[in-house]
């Protein structure tokens, strides 16, 4: 088994870490993983992502060339990568800032509004943990246990209290999918 | 004096330098997005504008200009 | 009808900055092109500019231009310069690129008095390259490659170009200034002016330092940012003229060959 | 010890300090900052730990040149340009025979180029782009894993061969993350006698790469040279990978060597035999085990992440007994897996 | 035109400034000196003549750069550690294609080394010492109506091409004298639509090699690639000498040529067919035009100032068609044409 | 019986100096070796000969050295003294090696305060290279690169490095001295002592500029080269103590970690 | 024909402007020449020397292995050199200085007490010319007029009157060998 | 006072300096070679030596030892 997902947004939006906590939580859980971001420092503006494959067996190369998941938090994220996805892949989509919606019909498309749930937790700058919820839940690739316990770790330098957030914000975002 | 400005949302990125500037409070935040993933300043028309060019002095995207009458 | 007072200058190309919000590359880049404008000398200017933030300059500055390797701007103004005599040559440099890999370059090209103008962003850190220490980095501030804050004895000292380059005998105008209010950025205009003109009357190398907030590896917003170089920045590096021989190098000139 | 998940850049400072590096210059540059900027916090934490940031890259590599005659583990690192300004420095190691890392995490190129991986820097890195006749070590790590390893080898074959050692990775190993064990390190081991700590009541001695008399420096070259033969002798390491059945062998090394891995496990998947030699020291070049498979394999593919340059070598130590083709993405381009597998398949055709 | 006794290093100046080189930066360095202050001597007479001696290497090349940006013909000098500091700059001036010319006096290296006559910047010259893939053009000058020549060619093809060209010579070059006969320059052919003159009333240029879109920069990468492969197929020059009956064929450059050439002088007295093969382009390397001779001949002795560098071009020209032996001397050492004789002779015993 | 009251210091080899008759790099050597005798610092000193006519310092000087790739002798000095804080080290520099290639290493090190010392030889030419015009050639000093005198638009001004280095925060005790005479030569020895002991003292960054003969570039004989340096080329490069903080320094480096 | 003459001597003894003019003279008499310094510009100090060829051919190599001729103007010269020198080879000895002698009987020795004369003539430092003298008509490589020829054109940017002296000096070696 | 000097001939390297600062002329050329060719200074033994080391101080050659009574 080898899963790669994208994720993309632009540059505020924690999209790195998104990915480097599913690397983290997918690496506790004995898979073989590579994060990958692509790299914008020297550039200012522009879109960030990162690439994370989890297999459990050595992952030849961190390079997606048919990503099975694709988290976009902007459109342009839409646009860049919809095509590479693989057939019968997924899209995860911020619906609260993107408007349209990708012109596949074998890919699986999952909106979340994760920017207005945020809103609604009082914090707007969480938007991306509750799509690591939704993602975590319908992907199935850890178990949310060890992703939240990973998700702790990464942000264990900083303040307390963050914790709790981003506990909180993860569950509405685990929660968000009834299905 | 009386003035106006016009701002082109497209280039703001939502720095508020104009607003801090503008002695007449005639610039506001907005909740809109622009293409560039930021919400563009906007204009309280309940505040005049008295054409002083403060604020396009100081916008560093040069996102806008200013009318005197 | 309501008459235009305030808009894009000419000399800039119609292209959205890649700066950050709040970065002072965005009003430098203007300030330049609005005296191009007013000096009226867009075709006959070519600019360098370096590898730093503003190393897309060519983007939006409508003016002849090449970009140089890291820190040797005024060794490629140097060699435009005395090839072309007559054409307003300009290097636009970050602190790391004039004052760090760079110094010998911009020290020699000041101290044969090449007749270039330099333009100087001091933002206190390379910004590009993700907000590292750069040589104008004050005592104690954090960044990324001085976590615990600047130390003097095993970083060094903050170097104060405009106070240091002032004692060449070569360089003939150097200010400081700022761009975080509207009276500095008129103040800044004003400074790069006077660099330019100094330039076409053929009196040497001047060089205009423009303290400029750098919001993003300052981790501050843009006001505050602004506020910081009023209240901090400032402190160790002063704002004003450091040296104008504009004057008697004139007459000089005007006694050689 | 434990698995952690850290980006290459991290893993090469973490690994040196481990190793016993006390001494750290470099100047920042993408995509190598986060390297330089683990050395700034995390060096001088570590007792004895000397970090500067240096006011350029020449600077960088003279300082260290400077500790490590002083008798410190040094190491200085840099992406493509500054390696570029660094030459005359390393040429000068090279001649004084001073141990040292020099990291360069390669970006496209030639000029300022951009941030992107790549692998232009081959040629520079192997045939000493300084002057003179010197070469360094050069090891081109492909995973994470690797890249802890050799950081620690590199000190102790710069030790153990008073030379510097280059560790030759780019953009996409600098920023990737994966998870790492850092191994114990060895003791170091060296002969201190080429050391400067001050004579105290012996002889003083001197280090220099000035032989002004001609059958000095003659002698000095030819003393170098028999120091690379013994490397070339006992320092090759390759890494070959389901070459047994192949019909077709990519050569390749670095990024390009897993995406090499990867394009493999969609051609084994449909029946191509293909199989992948990775040198891992780029110099010493594994030429004669290279040429070992030559023997059963008639065609080989080279893919660099670069217009061509390790094909020279490639060509060198097939001597014409195979038949070789090119694949190059330079300028920072990274193909996918399946793109090399599109390219590969069609040469395969050809083969069968 | 009279014929007059100038040393190399006089010689290159004097061909420059006639060629319509009005642009020289340089820093002093022996064993070129004599041309830094030839041109401070003549440059500043020559109309439109600048010289300037900069404070060091880096800035002289990018200088230079400067100037060729605005239109100069240019040139910059130095000999091996100098040249190993203007790496970065050769790579830049390769990028943004502009023309020029670089001369390197040779020099024993690595390191400070010596100043006496070496090759062992081949490497450096011909691989690009630089990071990237890019080329220069080398030229490698054997007597001083050569250098004349060359170096006058050398701004030709740099105009043509767009591209830095490399005249590499060594101390034994730039210090001897011999009679020359400059020839009348070409008219500079060139255009211009690169210049930097400022925009006039017309559209703004720019010169940069920062290509941060991937796409844009491996195009440009694939770009440089073809100029260089016309290169390749157009500029290639090479000497043959005494090839015809040749059994053993010495493959040397430059001063080692010559040197080669007493020695077949020697050799041939004593009945032995030896024959040269002289590349005059280091880069291009004439490969197919020496595999040819493998042909007919089939052995060849490299001999190189040096521990062996242009050695890996002879042996991918050839292929393993021939047998290649090599004899070099590096750090300074210049045999006379009886040792080399000796050396081939022994050689040629085994070959008969 | 009769007491030898000068002779060969112990910390001088017993080679013969390479340098011309009246060169004052052998009379500088001579100081050195001089001071490391009286400070009795001879197995603790570390020294850094540049490229230059000084290259072969480490055939005289009997202490352990290193020599430096052309103009980076601080930058390898630094290196040296943070591995070996209690080593006494110093970096000894020709005007080409110091101001022109490597002024950004000796302006760095100057600034960064490293605890070293560097002995800097003035003699206005590069020696070495045969009598290239040099930063501190004089106006209108004949050279082989400026066979019509140094002209100050085209070739720029002599570098005054003690006067420009005494800038630098970083910079301890600077001194220019002069070896054309015994009692110069005296006070040069002095300011050598002086300057180790700023280091044994950990008081950071200083430099001795010795404004030194070289007959051979100078195409003097060696007795009218001394005289040149009073008359002439000390008018340019006045001698005296530029900075001296070595007693405040002192204190604030007694209050520190 | 081919001949090769070595030029040694200290640094300041004007050896190299020995080996200059002859291959001047000869250039100018329509020989292929070289001339080649050992050059030491970066060291002070030490013995200068320099190698002529002259030759009706095009020469193959600037470098002599078995020079004709060695100008020996001081002893380390003479140590260096009196090896290489081919069988029946001449080594002209500056004879004022060097006190020591070859030590092969298979060459030639012309000792010329070249200081001892240009102190007579008044001037020391034409010691070198009047060695040329000796040399010129003894190798018979140029005839004398042509040599005075180029001899005047390599002073020429000089002062007048040096001409004079040369001349002088030429002159006075010319006809120190009456054989 | 009286003094006295050594002079290392082969040291000397002929730049009279010490001939120059020498306030008693104790100090004189000659017309000897040494090894490396130099005519090395040489003693006047009608001028007195003080011993004030003056010669010594300036020789850039440490050719000259200097004693005192
Ligand atoms: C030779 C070389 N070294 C390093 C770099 C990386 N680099 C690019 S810009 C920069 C510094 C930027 O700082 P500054 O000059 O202050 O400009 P800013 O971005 O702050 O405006 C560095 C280190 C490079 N491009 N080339
Ligand atoms: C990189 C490099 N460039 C140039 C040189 C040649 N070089 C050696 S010493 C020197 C300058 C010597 O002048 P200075 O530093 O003033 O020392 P001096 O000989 O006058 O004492 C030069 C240019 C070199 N060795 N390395
Ligand atoms: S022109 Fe003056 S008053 Fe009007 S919006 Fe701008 S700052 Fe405010
Ligand atoms: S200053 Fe300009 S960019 Fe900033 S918020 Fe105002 S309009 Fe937008
Ligand atoms: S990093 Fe700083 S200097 Fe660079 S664009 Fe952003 S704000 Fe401006
Ligand atoms: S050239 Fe000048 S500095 Fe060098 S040794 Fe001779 S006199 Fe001294
Ligand atoms: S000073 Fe010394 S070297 Fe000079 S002449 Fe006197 S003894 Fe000789
Ligand atoms: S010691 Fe004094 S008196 Fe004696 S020789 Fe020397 S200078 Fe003259
Ligand atoms: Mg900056
Ligand atoms: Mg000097």
């Amino acid at each position: 088994m080898i899963i790669k997902t994208i994720f993309s947004g632009f540059g505020g939006q924690g999209v790195l870490m998104m990915g480097i906590s599913l690397a983290h939580s997918a690496m506790n859980k004995g898979y073989h993983v590579t994060y990958l971001p692509a790299y914008g420092a020297e550039m200012r503006g522009g879109i960030a992502n990162c690439t994370v494959a989890v297999a459990d067996e050595e992952i030849a190369s961190p390079v997606a060339s048919e990503p099975d998941y694709l988290i976009a938090m902007n459109a342009p994220s839409l646009f860049t990568f919809q095509n590479k996805i693989t057939s019968g892949g997924t899209i995860f989509l911020n619906s609260s800032i993107v408007k349209d919606r990708p012109n596949r019909p074998d890919v699986k498309v999952c909106t979340v509004p994760c920017v207005d749930i945020a809103q609604d937790l009082g914090n707007p700058r969480v938007a991306n943990i509750i799509m690591m919820g939704v993602f975590i839940k319908k992907s199935g690739i850890v178990p949310d246990d060890i992703y939240l316990k990973s998700l702790e770790t990464i942000m264990g330098s900083k303040k307390k209290g963050v914790a709790e957030i981003n506990r909180k914000a993860f569950a509405a975002g685990f929660d968000y999918l009834k299905d | 004096m009386k003035g106006s400005i016009k701002i082109d949302k497209e280039l703001c990125k939502e720095c508020h330098l104009c607003i801090n500037v503008c002695p007449q409070g005639h610039i506001i935040p907005t909740k809109e997005y622009n293409a560039q993933g930021y919400h563009p300043v906007g204009t309280n028309n309940e505040k005049e504008c008295t054409g002083c060019a403060l604020c396009a002095t100081i916008c560093p995207d040069i996102a806008i200009e200013v009318y005197r009458e | 009808m309501a008459k235009k007072v305030f808009g894009r200058p000419k000399s800039l190309k119609d292209k959205i900055f890649h700066y950050c919000p709040g970065c002072g590359h965005s009003i430098a880049h203007r300030l330049i092109a609005e005296v191009i404008d007013e000096l009226d000398i867009r075709g006959i200017t070519i600019g360098v500019p370096p590898a730093g933030c503003a190393v897309l300059a060519y983007n939006y500055l409508d003016v002849d231009m090449i970009e140089a390797p890291h820190g040797r701007g005024p060794a490629m103004a140097s060699g435009i310069k005395r090839t072309l005599p007559d054409r307003i040559v300009f290097s636009y440099q970050g602190d790391g690129d004039l004052a760090a890999i760079g110094i010998a370059e911009s020290f020699h090209a000041a101290n044969r008095g090449e007749n270039i103008s330099v333009i100087f962003i001091n933002n206190a850190v390379y910004g590009m390259t993700g907000g590292q220490m750069a040589p104008t980095t004050i005592l104690n501030q954090k960044t990324t490659t001085s976590p615990a804050g600047r130390h003097k004895i095993l970083d060094g000292y903050p170097v104060k170009v405009s106070e240091f380059f002032s004692q060449l005998e070569g360089v003939t105008y150097i200010e400081r200034c700022m761009v975080n209010s509207p009276t500095n950025i008129n103040k800044t205009r004003k400074a790069i002016k006077k660099s330019f003109q100094c330039q076409m009357d053929g009196m040497g190398f001047s060089l205009v330092e423009i303290l400029s907030p750098c919001p993003t590896n300052w981790k501050m917003n843009p006001i505050d940012s602004c506020k910081w170089i009023d209240e901090v920045m400032s402190k160790t590096f002063p704002p004003g003229v450091f040296k104008d021989n504009t004057a008697s190098v004139k007459k000089a000139a005007e006694g050689a060959s | 010890m434990n698995k952690v998940l850290m980006s290459g850049n991290n893993i090469i400072g973490e690994a040196a300090i481990r190793a016993g590096c006390r001494f750290y210059a470099g100047y920042p540059i993408t995509p190598q900052n986060e390297l330089t900027e683990y050395m700034a916090e995390h060096m001088r934490n570590a007792e004895d730990g000397v970090f500067i940031q240096s006011e350029s890259e020449i600077a960088a590599i003279n300082m260290v040149a400077g500790a490590s005659a002083a008798g410190a583990r040094v190491m200085t690192s840099s992406s493509s340009p500054g390696i570029s300004l660094k030459q005359e420095g390393i040429s000068s190691m090279a001649a004084c025979e001073l141990p040292g890392i020099i990291v360069n995490i390669m970006r496209g190129g030639p000029g300022l180029g951009n941030i992107r991986p790549s692998q232009g820097d081959y040629f520079q890195a192997t045939r000493g782009g300084g002057h003179g006749d010197y070469r360094t070590i050069v090891f081109a790590p492909a995973t994470c894993q690797e890249l802890a390893d050799l950081t620690m080898d590199a000190f102790d074959l710069a030790d153990k061969y008073r030379t510097p050692v280059m560790i030759l990775a780019d953009g996409m190993m600098g920023q990737m993350m994966e998870p790492v064990i850092f191994k114990k390190p060895k003791k170091r081991i060296y002969s201190d006698d080429f050391i400067l700590k001050g004579a105290g009541n012996g002889k003083s001695k001197f280090i220099r790469g000035l032989l002004l008399d001609v059958i000095d420096e003659e002698e000095h070259n030819w003393k170098l040279a028999r120091k690379y033969s013994v490397i070339t002798k006992n320092e090759i390491r390759r890494e070959e990978h389901q070459i047994e059945d192949a019909q077709l062998v990519i050569v390749a090394y670095g990024t390009a060597a897993r995406i090499a891995k990867g394009a493999i496990k969609r051609l084994r998947e449909n029946g191509m035999k293909v199989g992948l030699f990775r040198p891992i020291t780029l110099w010493p070049f594994p030429e004669l085990q290279l040429r070992a498979l030559a023997a059963n394999v008639k065609n080989f593919l080279v893919f660099e992440m670069s217009t061509g340059q390790m094909l020279d070598d490639v060509r060198l130590s097939l001597q014409g007994y195979a038949h070789i083709d090119f694949h190059g993405r330079p300028g920072g381009a990274v193909p996918t897996p399946a793109e090399l597998a599109n390219v590969v398949a069609r040469l395969y055709e050809k083969v069968d």
